[in-house]
């Protein structure tokens, strides 16, 4: 039942990838994206990690699949011939692109294998019945203090970095704008 | 796997909940008469016909918005794990959590004043600044 | 087994007609509410005191003609109306409606889900709402649409924000993602209101703004914008866009009974009567501030989100975390009257702000 | 209700990843390569959470702490990975729009300020 649902959930996100990096219009490319986001919650599900799924669709598909899509709609009109690019299909670089892919894929999926047999998530159930709190836990109890603090600060340089190529400066200070050249 | 069956139950919903706005638009699409004029199907303009291109470029406030809210919420997303274990936290060592929590939020709102003062929230700003 | 899923059918059906039930009901008490505000009578025609108003205003809608501008982009344009209404029905799966009661000698919740990360789910949901509306003005290729789906746009995401935050203080104090964890630890506890009196508030705020309710209504400002996002919407399309409001304000108010007023806990009455009493105790608030307040001017509103709910939230948050690891045993007078501190911090942050403007103007 | 293998998971995983790096190959519109990479950080999250499952009590073993703590490993990694990502969604389209602005392109193939 849940190796069904897997399965089937698994060739859905597969396929609207694959539409999402054939399709013309990039707006249609982020809903597709935002949908292969958003029902990678199911196998996050699948596999214990509820706290995740709910945070991959929060940040996934209700931030930054809706920033790009305001960015797709926000360029406007003068950008529609930029944003339409024509896919031109020669046969050869296809047909490249394939074999690349399906090399890569199989080389991906080389642990595949090597975990083929092996069933050691027997012991896991007993972990679960609180696996948020958990996972809670393992972040918050010290281990992982620095990549937490670091993550504050991956952030904070991401703001000053938007704000400065984004946000021009206050009339009257003589800074530079980097946006005008 | 007692602790995934809501989930499947909240699938069941959310198809569910689809299919029955989807089935709505379908059957009034069905009922709905349609005789379609040129005038009728022009895009409102109070009356006027449409000039230019509707698709206009926005302000880059509009953009910033977007942005400020992806840095804010991936900050809010490390708050939760934090206050589902708060009280353990508290148990074990009386300030740790919260110390631990008061250097994220230190840096947040080294971020935040940053973008507060270089006039990213004031959107009286943006009239001019198109 | 089969009971087990004749029972689920039953109780998503239920949901779904409550829901959907729930739009009429407000739309009536709503005008007649807003009626008697004005000294009006309200509709008044059809039915016994205008009951059935509604029901032929839907009916009407029907079976209207349904016109897609020239230039829509038509799939977007159809999927639209579906992309807002479904979040705000889904939040319901989550939302307890009362104590388990026994059926055919099983034990049945009043509730969908019990999702150990219900508090997230509501929180997904809320956040994918924003879709409907975006693609919405941008698919119908018309001025005033655009403009006001942009704007929604970027009040739905700025008001997600503190909405999110106001949240993790009753999950501080209760330990739980789990909506029934919530109820269950309220009716051993406190009601979370009286311990977060200002996080309470400062949801009920975002809850309007989230829903396009006025006096936060700018998406729809009729006086400049016609209609917002949904001024090419005509029939029942844009039938669903008014119900997708509505169903939006019941499932928002419906978090905030379950998280704050104690969901279904009470004396006396049946549980379920008293979540509906809290509920619609909390939409007539809603109706309330619509006849009271004029709309807001677009910089105020925004600022109000990043420069005053946002900090403010963050700091009611900080402030309870604070007193929770005192040395001192736990009491909720105290942690009542640590998030009512936050006001005096605001009022702080307010005396900064004016210092700092006046700083400025004497420069300049 | 019977446990997945690992290997599906793996497997969605590769041909999701895979399906990233073609898009980044085939495509010259900024804004498609930028969701492409996206996609790919997500297949890798998704092998994360799986090798956690996979591995959760062979990681008990090794660390010292509870067990459950050290279980979590790869799924504690996926919320970096989140941070990390959208700390780059935000600059890389601050920089997309900008470019826009001066170029009135998106392609990246006409972008080469940085060749000379």
């Amino acid at each position: 039942m849940a190796v069904w649902l897997f399965d089937a959930a698994a060739v859905v996100l597969v396929a609207c990838a694959i539409a999402a990096i054939v399709q013309r219009n990039p707006l249609y490319t982020a809903l597709l994206m935002g949908v292969v986001f958003a029902g990678l919650a199911i196998p996050f599900v699948l596999c214990q990690a509820e706290l995740l799924a709910a945070l991959q669709v929060i940040v996934y598909a209700g931030a930054i699949v809706v920033l790009f899509v305001i960015v797709i709609t926000m360029l406007g009109s003068e950008s529609r011939e930029a944003l339409e690019e024509q896919l031109s299909i020669r046969p050869a670089g296809t047909l490249c692109a394939l074999v690349v892919g399906i090399l890569l894929a199989a080389l991906l999926a080389g642990p595949a294998v090597w975990v083929w047999g092996s069933q050691r998530a027997e012991s896991w159930p007993t972990l679960l019945s609180r696996n948020t709190e958990a996972f809670s836990a393992a972040l918050f109890t010290g281990r992982y203090i620095v990549p937490v603090e670091m993550a504050s600060l991956i952030l904070l340089a991401a703001m000053v970095a938007v704000v400065v190529m984004i946000v021009r400066p206050p009339p009257g200070s003589n800074e530079k704008t980097t946006t005008k050249q | 796997m007692q602790i995934q069956q809501p989930y499947l139950i909240v699938l069941v919903f959310g198809v569910a909940t689809v299919g029955v706005a989807g089935g709505l638009v379908a059957v009034a699409a069905l009922f709905g008469q349609r005789k379609p004029t040129r005038g009728k199907l022009e895009p409102y303009e109070c009356g006027i016909r449409a000039v230019g291109d509707a698709r206009v470029r926005f302000p880059v406030k509009f953009y910033l918005v977007g942005i400020m809210f992806l840095l804010f919420s991936l900050e809010v997303i490390f708050f939760v794990p934090w206050a589902i274990v708060y009280r353990d936290l508290v148990v074990q060592s009386r300030l740790f959590g919260v110390i631990e929590m008061g250097i994220f939020l230190f840096i947040l709102v080294i971020g935040y004043v940053y973008v507060w003062q270089r006039g990213a929230f004031d959107w009286a700003e943006a009239e001019r600044d198109v | 087994m089969l009971v087990q899923i004749l029972i689920l059918a039953i109780k998503i059906v239920c949901v779904l007609l409550f829901v959907m039930g729930m739009v009429p009901v407000l739309i009536y008490i709503e005008r007649k509410l807003i009626a008697d505000f004005q000294q009006r009578l309200g509709p008044h025609r059809v039915g016994p005191w205008g009951v059935l108003q509604p029901i032929a205003d839907g009916l009407k809608l029907f079976l209207k003609e349904d016109i897609m501008p020239a230039n829509a982009n038509k799939l977007v344009y159809v999927l639209a109306p579906i992309a807002s209404m479904a979040p705000a029905i889904m939040m319901f799966a989550v939302i307890p409606f009362g104590e388990p009661v026994d059926v055919l000698g099983h034990r049945v919740g009043l509730w969908l889900a019990d999702l150990n990360i219900g508090l997230l789910y509501v929180l997904a949901l809320s956040s994918l709402g924003v879709y409907g509306i975006i693609l919405g003005g941008w698919s119908s290729n018309s001025k005033y649409p655009l403009l006001g789906s942009m704007r929604s746009a970027a009040q739905m995401v700025s008001y997600e924000l503190p909405l999110a935050v106001t949240l993790l203080g009753p999950l501080l104090l209760a330990g739980t993602l789990s909506m029934v964890g919530l109820v269950e630890w309220q009716m051993s506890n406190h009601w979370l209101v009286l311990m977060q009196p200002v996080a309470f508030v400062l949801f009920m705020l975002c809850a309007v703004a989230e829903t396009n309710r006025a006096p936060f209504d700018l998406p729809e400002a009729e006086s400049e914008l016609v209609a917002g996002f949904h001024t090419e919407y005509s029939g029942f399309k844009f039938a669903m866009f008014f119900m997708a409001e509505y169903a939006a304000i019941v499932s928002i108010c419906a978090v905030a009974v379950t998280v704050f007023l104690g969901g279904w806990s009470g004396p006396v009455l049946p549980p379920i009567m008293w979540f509906l009493i809290k509920l619609f105790a909390l939409i007539f608030i809603f109706m309330w501030l619509r006849a009271t307040f004029p709309r807001l001017r677009y910089d105020h509103f925004m600022q109000l989100a990043w420069l005053r709910l946002l900090p403010l939230a963050l700091a009611s948050v900080f402030l309870t975390a604070l007193v929770l690891c005192l040395p001192v045993p736990e009491s909720p007078a105290l942690v009542a009257a640590a998030n009512a501190g936050v006001i005096a911090a605001v009022l702080l942050f307010e005396l900064l702000m004016r210092a700092r403007r006046r700083l400025v103007q004497e420069k300049g | 209700m019977a446990a997945i293998p690992t290997s599906h998971y793996i497997m969605l995983s590769a041909a999701l990843f895979a399906v990233g790096v073609l898009g980044v190959l085939i495509r010259r519109n900024a804004i498609v390569i930028f969701l492409a990479i996206e996609l790919m950080l997500n297949a890798v999250n998704l092998a994360f959470v799986a090798m956690a499952r996979h591995m959760g009590p062979v990681a008990t073993k090794m660390g010292g702490a509870t067990g459950l703590v050290d279980a979590m490993q790869g799924q504690v990694f996926v919320i970096f990975v989140l941070a990390v990502a959208g700390a780059e969604v935000a600059v890389g389209l601050a920089i997309i729009v900008a470019l826009f602005r001066h170029k009135r392109t998106l392609d990246v193939d006409e972008v080469n300020l940085m060749k000379w």
